[in-house]
């Protein structure tokens, strides 16, 4: 186990965080291959299963040196895998959360969440979609603004990363009325309207796990 | 599900030892899964490439050959193959004049094609130029969204501009003759049945007996509606008319008219569905210049067909017949 | 039922018509539901022609042309044809070199030939010679029953004897190098569900989700037995093997072999089968010289395929590479 | 109407066989046809419909001279319709019958019996089918051999027409056990046996439409 300062992210914590994400798509892939097929090509579930497996293979055992590095690792990882178009995003997210983070040992959670805003960055230039094209970006987004307020408003990293992993789960929610603009479902038009989006589905895992882990140690000393 | 296959997950890696075992023209990168003439590098040739994911075969492994593909990148089945894969089989069909990618307009197959290309002028410097089809009119054109699907006319693009590349084109002349074929043709479909995803073991939508999706994706997309099962005779005109009034196509033009078969549809039933299309087509007044009929673009079992329109010119025409030697098609040589 | 037809008993006319519309090289005697070239008769040439009941497409009609059969005749589906079509396509065919029928063996196309044989010989004193194939080894062969039915070396045969037909041969060497074709060539298949004849309906069998029909005719008919459904490298174990030591094959042996298609299968399992197969052929010692995969000789919308192996030697493969131009086999030309 | 001798069996009589042969055909189009899927094709059904309704339309309205006429004509429609296996035997059995009642206006029982005598022999040159092969022949030959007996008992010409009905019928259920040797149903092997065969049962309808119609006129004088 590497060194950890108390209070800041280390090495291990996004590993934690990779694994739950992992285990949860694992838990949930019949169920984002069921949202893909009805608005899409039914293999949301498959790509991501196949793509968080590999990720979790690569650092798993020999973590890299740093969060940064870990989070790089992943985001080659996922978009030398998972293919679609979620792999050039999940891929492009993580990749950017890694540049973001740098080479430091640790990171603060206002490092962090900085981090994940630079991820979100990284999908909307990817991907171009905007809020309400009905795609991971609507859970993506509201997540890190919570986020970002709770640590603006002095809350806790827990209270942060749980007001995040909600927000994910409520714009995920509000996925299912909107009509998509981006992506396979846009083929459907109006008829894409009342079946809730996978990659925003996968996306508030995503969240799920970094309340579920980070917290953990990142608790500790933060607030 | 009723497959004739092994594990689910091996269905794309033995495919491709299939072909390559079946084609000795062709040989298999197994671990970027790309398909690639056995006479590469080819000096001087721009290289042909394209990709996607797998389900759609012949489409695209069954294109590589002398006259059409140098190259076939086989992603997981309906998903887009990742950057990684679209960058080796670029080195593979670069012999120096550069490489067309020909690329359908899903989002995914866009960004990971776009990355390998970026990638691809990083590391190597190849000079890469990518075209888009996006001919299915089943859905609404709008740059708000991600756009139309690339369906039927990839296949008809990927023989017109391999024949253009074959004649020792340069590459912007190579992408200008694919770029015309893109803007010229348009194609729509029907499923009669679901197909089945291997891996997800049951039919990616349910139709009733006496239902069909109109306008539905090569993926298994839902498509426009759902409509009453119909007569041959009736589901051409529904497939027909909106591709004619889309470019729109007129009285005096002529055409190359494919039909196509979704995978689990036999040629006896193309045959009765090509003989309403091309009675529609002398009604209004539009030429066949030449014709396709069979499952060249298919979406695994799926039981459909898709009707693809491409406006030709003598140039165009003289492409199309000029020498082709791939697993599905082949003429001339 | 869901087919993309009109009026189930219009299937077979209004697939013709969709044939002539597609494929200028060929006509089509409508009242005799005749395939045939655009450039018959050819004088000195021994005409070859073969036909059937329809739903088996593209065999015969995708077999005509260059190389191949001069003329093909349609029955209804899944029945023989009557004489006077086979006497129509026989005066069409003959070139007054004499003409070779090639009969698959079912009681009823073999009667139906018999007497058209007859008629011609009667009526214009044409030469008939007729040679019948009987590959399926899923059949006990007794001289006491109506023996083996014929399936896909039909295809290997019209493809080769029209090989020796185009070369000038004269009708005994033709019908010679057919003879040699049925007897150095065996088929078994294998089907995952029923086909649905058009004017029935319904499928003509029932199978369960776990069940497969093995050994199965290419009309629906019943196999050999009932089997659990198994992964494709079991599958083509029970296909191979029995077809191996019908002959039998042995090590050394060169062969072509055929993977076919029964219609409802697609490609990329066709691709993975002829993998399986091919790896059990390398086991056995026998070199793969040709292949041919894809759906040939098909049962309407049956899931299913079914392995050709054909002993060739150097004279059966050069008459095999040589040049055939029809809609469903080409090369060379 | 053609004059007819009493006791014998005119061109109207055999129109009438042929019309009632038709109808029963097309009250069991889908029973033959599932018999046919069961150890066939699934088209016996079909095959005789077309040639049934064929060779009725060649003959009705406008009726050939004499019954042998009559039946040659039908012969060679089924022969030019029906396609199959049944196709040439049926057709070879009119045509045979046809040429064995010449060009008299009218036949007797007797010499009507003898034509279909001529009729089976036909099947069997053309199908090379025995006893018990599982096949048409198996409902033909005991019928025919019913009506000579019959009729050499001095029996009535009525009473000959539903002896010859009642053993094919017979015939045909006969089939049921058999294991097929002739035909498609060969095929199956010992998988045959247990299903009843198509042309056995179309057979047994040929003879039924005889004794219903047959012999309206000619059991009149016959006894
Ligand atoms: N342009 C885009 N921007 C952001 N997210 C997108 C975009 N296009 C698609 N997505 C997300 O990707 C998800 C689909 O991923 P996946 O099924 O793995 O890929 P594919 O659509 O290629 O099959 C969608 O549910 C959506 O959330
Ligand atoms: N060699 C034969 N001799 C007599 N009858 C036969 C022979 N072969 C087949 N049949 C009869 O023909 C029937 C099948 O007719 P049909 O289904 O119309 O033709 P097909 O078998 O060509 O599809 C069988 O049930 C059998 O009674
Ligand atoms: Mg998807
Ligand atoms: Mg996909
Ligand atoms: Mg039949
Ligand atoms: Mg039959």
């Amino acid at each position: 186990m590497a060194d950890t300062v108390a209070g800041e992210v280390s090495t291990d914590d996004l590993l934690a965080w990779v694994r739950a994400f992992a285990r949860l798509v694992e838990e949930n892939r019949e169920a984002l291959t069921e949202l893909d097929a009805a608005i899409g090509d039914a293999d949301h579930g498959a790509n991501m299963h196949r793509g968080t497996t590999a990720a979790l293979a690569a650092v798993d055992g020999a973590p890299p040196a740093s969060p940064g590095a870990l989070a790089k690792k992943v985001g080659m990882t996922l978009v030398s895998t998972v293919g679609g178009a979620s792999g050039p995003l999940y891929g492009t997210f993580f990749l950017r959360v890694g540049t973001a983070l740098g080479d430091a040992a640790t990171a603060t959670p206002a490092e962090v969440v900085a981090a994940l805003r630079a991820g979100i960055e990284g999908v909307v230039a990817r991907g171009r979609a905007e809020a309400g094209d009905k795609t991971m970006v609507d859970a993506l987004t509201p997540a890190v603004a919570a986020a970002e307020e709770a640590l603006a408003a002095g809350r806790s990293w827990t209270e942060a990363l749980t007001a995040a992993a909600g927000a994910a789960a409520a714009g995920r929610d509000a996925t299912t009325a909107m009509v998509a603009r981006k992506g396979r479902a846009s083929y459907l038009g109006e008829r894409s309207a009342g079946h809730q989006d996978p990659g925003a589905t996968s996306a508030a895992l995503l969240l799920a796990a970094a309340a579920e882990t980070l917290l953990g140690r990142g608790a500790a000393g933060s607030t | 599900m009723k497959k004739l296959i092994n594990d689910p997950a091996d269905v794309v890696p033995e495919a491709l030892a299939g072909i390559e075992a079946a084609h000795p023209d062709l040989r298999v990168d197994h671990a970027n899964r790309v398909v690639y003439r056995a006479d590469l590098p080819r000096p001087g040739k721009v290289g042909l490439l394209s990709g996607g994911g797998s389900g759609h075969e012949p489409l695209h492994g069954g294109f590589v050959g002398l006259g059409m593909l140098d190259a076939a990148i086989a992603g997981e089945v309906f998903t887009s193959p990742v950057p990684d894969q679209v960058l080796a089989a670029t080195k593979l069909a670069d012999s120096g004049a550069g490489v067309l990618h020909v690329v359908k307009n899903y989002t995914g197959d866009v960004m990971n094609f776009d990355m390998a290309a970026e990638l691809a002028a990083a590391e190597s410097g190849a000079r890469v130029v990518s075209v888009v089809t996006d001919d299915d009119v089943a859905v609404q054109d709008s740059t708000w969204t991600a756009g139309r699907r690339g369906v039927g006319v990839t296949v008809l693009l990927e023989k017109i501009a391999g024949a253009a590349a074959e004649q020792g084109r340069s590459l912007d002349e190579v992408a200008d003759v694919a770029r015309r074929v893109n803007a010229a043709g348009r194609s729509m479909g029907v499923a009669l049945t679901s197909c089945t995803v291997p891996a997800v073991g049951h039919p990616t939508f349910e139709l009733g007996e006496d239902e069909m999706e109109l306008g539905v994706g090569i993926h298994g997309e839902p498509g426009r509606e759902r409509v009453p099962l119909a007569p041959a005779r009736d589901i051409a005109a529904m497939l027909v008319e909106p591709v004619l009034s889309d470019l729109p196509f007129g009285r005096g033009d002529r055409v190359l008219c494919f039909v196509n078969g979704l995978g689990g549809t036999p040629l006896i039933e193309l045959y009765v569905f090509y003989n309403e299309v091309q009675r529609i087509l002398g009604g209004a007044g539009v030429e066949v210049a030449r014709s396709l009929v069979g499952p060249y673009i298919t979406s695994l079992d799926m039981a459909g067909t898709s009707v693809t329109l491409l406006r030709v010119d003598d140039e165009l025409l003289s492409l199309w017949d000029a020498p082709v030697r791939t697993p599905a098609l082949r003429w001339g040589i």
